[in-house]
């Protein structure tokens, strides 16, 4: 399978050749054979030798398209890629399908400090929706895109979530 | 003020409740921890003597709350209080109400803290002890005519700036009397349109300048030391990242003078226990006396790595009354400290907050090393408290051995679940700038550090790439042999499960 | 000799492994780490830019497979090798090997350390550089005439060794001529009736010695540097337990005739690179050489604590034919410092070897505290190695600040798994005869130590008592609950499995 | 119920006298009642606060009479008292019953690196019956009885765990 790393422009071609008993794994990676030494095996966090150089790598998420993790202490997204992929990825840079794109959503923990925009009106991209609070720091949510701010989610006052839906704009 | 202090409530949270709790220990006093309903499974309430709840999360009805802290000092039998820094520390009245009911403030006095607070007033005492401050007009200007007199005397270029205004607005510049004549005006016109009045004042403006500070400690006795300076100039939105000493561009003889002029200021404002002066220093060398921090320091660390000095035993050694030991003649500077305030922000996203559980984590340590902080495997880190989750400091013979020993040191830390700022100061070990000793208050912007911080992260991308691929090999090889044994029902997995 | 050093490979395991990877990686040079099966989850395994599998767990197999470890330094290109302490540090023929096969080692030349290590030759070498050794024959004694001879200019009491005696058998000691023609007859009749042949040697005896000894760097240039001494007298069994720089009774002229003697010791037998020069000092204060140890030392943390050196990026400097920068009188000590050796021991059941895997440890931190380990959370103690499992170390601008960091440093450091000897330190740092510095090999037994650590484990109990009782109450009351709910089938428990 | 903790000769008494909502345990301990606050509770670990000070207790072994754990880093054993115990500890302060005292087991683990007595052979308590190495310490594991040494259990160059039966004594 073809593998997309991070923001790397060349593809790495890799694929388990065969695993052996004592914890060894043989891999074949952008057309070299190499030997990966097991350390730890789990469900989500893997350590291991790879050209006698020690990896630990700790799977945040895997996807059917990618994978995100820490290696050696780094986040990184690996894509699993297909035509499928190329697909999805073309369409997802046209323009976005389904409602997801409507949400204005948190990148934070934190609690609603302001409301600075009122439902109905006309908003420009980049416009203060919300300003949150955390760790003594005001943190100003912007408006992902033009349009009518339909709806405020949130209370003042209110604690929210990473990824919670702050506002809906269309 | 003489009395023996034997046990300490410690006002405050994070890792400094936990630098406290050991200087206490240090010293066989108790030590007696507060703390909020958030905080009952951190690391300062496991590590203290005692350890009382004082009420919910919110600061405000917790480590603000003057009353309840006061209440369970005396409850609890405490001898002194120690603030830390930031919450109660600077707070003058909440110096006068441990006095009131008997309890030792370990800090100055509340008058002290007081003249210290106030700026302006500040500034006037310490211009009378010859103390150099930023020039310019002492308060607001009556017109034209003395905003160029000023501006004379100052030197161009110079700032105008409005008395209501803050956080920036309403600051003009002006290269010379001509530009400035035309911003006054400007000026003027839109405070009056503003404000109803127009209340103008002129200061120097200070290009690239250098934030350095100096360490002080004065007893009740009125003997007073300065500890050297730090260089705090690697700031980003006025808030310090790294701090240390020896700064690149103090010598021995500008360290003596400028160390006396600290001790002058503390002097003149009459002040008490460990603080700090803090002074602008502009290309051409000139100290300008900014203000004093009346309290202990974030950075005090690397005060304690160049002299040897424990400051928090210091600090409660005044508070009980006791004469300094040592002459200002007996310190002596011992190599290079440098600290990295690791913070839980984002550096990769406009520095955003990060909180939530570190399931795990992994202190470096090694020679040099020194970790002041409150984080341990399975800790929660609080969006209702500071940024601030650890000091990471490395200390060196010179100051290439301690950069050296910091980059290494922030590649061994490892925290897991939060975003922290470790990136940034990979990135700055090693830029040619921060080498070099080419630091001014915008240092991260005139280098743009931030862009070589994500180079960074691409070319480390670039390199673990092989293995990143190898993970995700292993991971779909682990399922598969998982999912292959379940169906199978197969009593053992050659595949174990291994603890490393 | 002057080559440059890009990559070294570390021919040895655990903490001291681990030291030599980060000063290599200080010095921007490519560390290989070599493992046995036993140490593939070690953690020098982890933190080595390389790491090389080389044989079974046994020793001799591995860590002691001279030609495979040459032929895996070669294999990985590395330019020198360090050999720790331990295993192969003090191996002449190895250092020939590296030798032969271009590899530079990264200790004394093969003829210093054959010298060195024949402790009858070396004795030699050294009353003839006037280097005070103890006062004796020279060799086997030819009659009882030249064993009263050398019995007298020694000074009774004197002991009598048979030359195959070992382990403290054969040894006879005379308080005066009489007895030691006693004596004599009785060693020389059983020496002839088990040997055949009476060889009897004579050594003036040494009572309440302490173990004091200087450390060492010499150069390819033939500049020699004494580092200052350690104090090294509490012992088990001959092995050093705690270190500490200054030696109580080492004031700075003492300081200076011993470490010049020391210097014309490593000069003596062309010295290069780390060694120590071994003293026994009688309760006079007369101070007798015994040894030269060929290698960098266990305790030398203690050395770099005062001197703030590095010892092990000074070592790879000579190795490279780098000349000492700094003169002898350059180096100035400055504070304490106490290293504990903490080992996989139980100093409740006769220092037995404690094995197996730690699931969870806490390494203390903080002011003036510096750990070396290889201890990790799920890390595995073996028994195919030696028991020290971390090296503890506190640092303070005098002994009283250091031995109380040390004291608390031992109460935050957890280890959970195994037994060790951290009780015994708890105990030792408290006793009122190491306080006032009254050290002896003995010091141990001396003072019941081992009885004070068994009150003391007591007293903790008391003190614990309610909080035990607490805990039995906790668990039980866990499991009522469990069972309730396993039995009720409720879905939500009020006691919920939290996470601290 | 009656507690003995470690070798204290004094009893202590204990009972849970309630459980509340906001983690906490109420208790009465040697006739005192105590508030314990509960920071982490699980089967084999608890962090609680007693008297507003903290205490770590990490339990290794529960049996019916005793529960054996680390309290604060320090190992301590806390035997739940009863006539039952009483009547148990009298009899084996008489001389044990069953097998369990004719068995020579090993207190560490090791490799047995010498076998120091005969099968067969009167043995002395304290004679030296087998030699163990661990950590390049050489252990000498003594009789622990007089009697006939029925049978060594191990070889030489074996590796034996902690708690192994070495030989047998009659």
């Amino acid at each position: 399978m073809q593998f997309k790393v991070g923001d790397l422009a060349e593809m790495l071609e890799g694929e388990v050749l065969r695993t052996t008993d004592n914890n060894s794994v043989v891999v074949k990676i952008g057309g070299k054979q190499h030997t990966l030494q097991l350390l730890k095996s789990g469900t989500d966090e893997f350590e291991f030798l790879l050209d006698n150089s020690f990896h630990h790598a700790k799977i945040l998420q895997v996807g059917t398209a990618e994978v995100k993790m820490m290696i050696d202490g780094q986040p990184l997204v690996v894509k699993k890629h297909s035509k499928l992929t190329e697909v999805l990825e073309k369409a997802s840079a046209i323009g976005g399908v389904g409602g997801g794109d409507r949400n204005l959503t948190s990148q934070i923990p934190g609690r609603v400090v302001n409301i600075a925009a009122k439902p109905g009106t006309e908003v420009k991209k980049g416009d203060v929706i919300v300003v949150l609070e955390s760790m003594k720091m005001q943190v100003a949510v912007k408006a992902h895109k033009d349009g009518n701010l339909k709806e405020i989610k949130v209370k003042q006052g209110a604690s929210v979530a990473r990824n919670d839906v702050l506002a809906v704009i269309e | 003020m003489s009395k023996k202090i034997t046990s300490i409530l410690i006002a405050n949270r994070g890792e400094i409740a936990l630098r406290v709790i050991r200087a206490c220990r240090d010293l066989g006093i108790k030590s007696i921890a507060i703390y909020s309903d958030e905080d009952i499974r951190a690391v300062h309430v496991k590590r203290a003597d005692e350890a009382y709840h004082i009420g919910p999360a919110a600061p405000a009805q917790s480590y603000l709350n003057m009353t309840k802290i006061v209440e369970t000092a005396k409850a609890a039998g405490a001898d002194a209080i120690h603030p830390g820094y930031g919450f109660l520390s600077e707070n003058e009245n909440f110096s006068e109400m441990c006095d009131k009911n008997g309890i030792i403030f370990i800090g100055p006095t509340s008058k002290a803290m007081e003249l210290t607070g106030d700026k302006m007033k500040c500034k006037a005492v310490m211009k009378k002890a010859k103390v150099p401050t930023v020039p310019g007009s002492d308060g607001i200007v009556e017109d034209m005519q003395e905003a160029a007199d000023i501006a004379d005397e100052a030197g161009y270029p110079v700032l105008l700036k409005s008395a209501f205004g803050g956080g920036g607005r309403g600051i003009r510049l002006a290269n010379d009397e001509k530009q400035l004549r035309q911003e006054f005006e400007m000026a003027s016109a839109e405070s009056r349109a503003a404000f109803g009045k127009a209340a103008l004042f002129v200061e120097k403006y200070l290009e690239r300048i250098r934030h350095i500070e100096f360490q002080l400690i004065r007893d009740s006795h009125g003997n007073s030391r300065h500890l050297f300076e730090r260089e705090c100039s690697i700031q980003r939105r006025h808030q310090k990242l790294i701090e240390m000493s020896p700064s690149p561009v103090v010598d021995q003889k500008t360290r003596e003078r400028i160390g006396e002029i600290a001790v002058r200021a503390v002097d003149a404002v009459d002040y008490l226990n460990a603080g700090t002066a803090e002074f602008l220093r502009d290309p051409q060398g000139n100290f300008y006396f900014i203000e004093i921090n009346s309290r202990l320091q974030v950075e005090h660390p690397v005060t304690e790595l160049v002299t040897g000095l424990d400051l928090v035993k210091l600090q409660i050694g005044v508070a009980q009354g006791e004469e300094l030991t040592f002459k200002q003649q007996d310190l002596k500077m011992n190599g290079c400290a440098i600290e990295c305030r690791i913070n839980a922000e984002d550096p990769f996203y406009e520095f955003a907050p990060s909180t939530g559980i570190v399931p795990n984590c992994n202190l470096p340590y090694g020679p040099g090393i020194r970790v002041d902080t409150y984080l341990y495997p399975g800790c929660n880190v609080s969006g209702y408290y500071d940024s601030l989750v650890a000091k990471l400091l490395a200390w060196g013979r010179n100051f290439d051995e301690s950069r050296i020993r910091m980059k290494h040191a922030l590649d061994e830390f490892m925290i897991e679940g939060i975003n922290t700022t470790i990136p940034l100061y990979k990135t700055i070990m090693d830029d040619p700038n921060f080498i070099k000793g080419e630091l001014s208050t915008d240092y991260l912007e005139r280098f743009k550090i931030l862009n070589k911080m994500s180079e960074n992260a691409k070319e480390a991308a670039k390199k673990s790439a092989k293995a990143a691929v190898a993970a995700v090999l292993l991971q779909s090889e682990f399922v598969r042999k998982t999912e292959a044994i379940h169906q199978s029902s197969m009593p053992k997995s050659k595949w174990k499960m291994m603890r490393g």
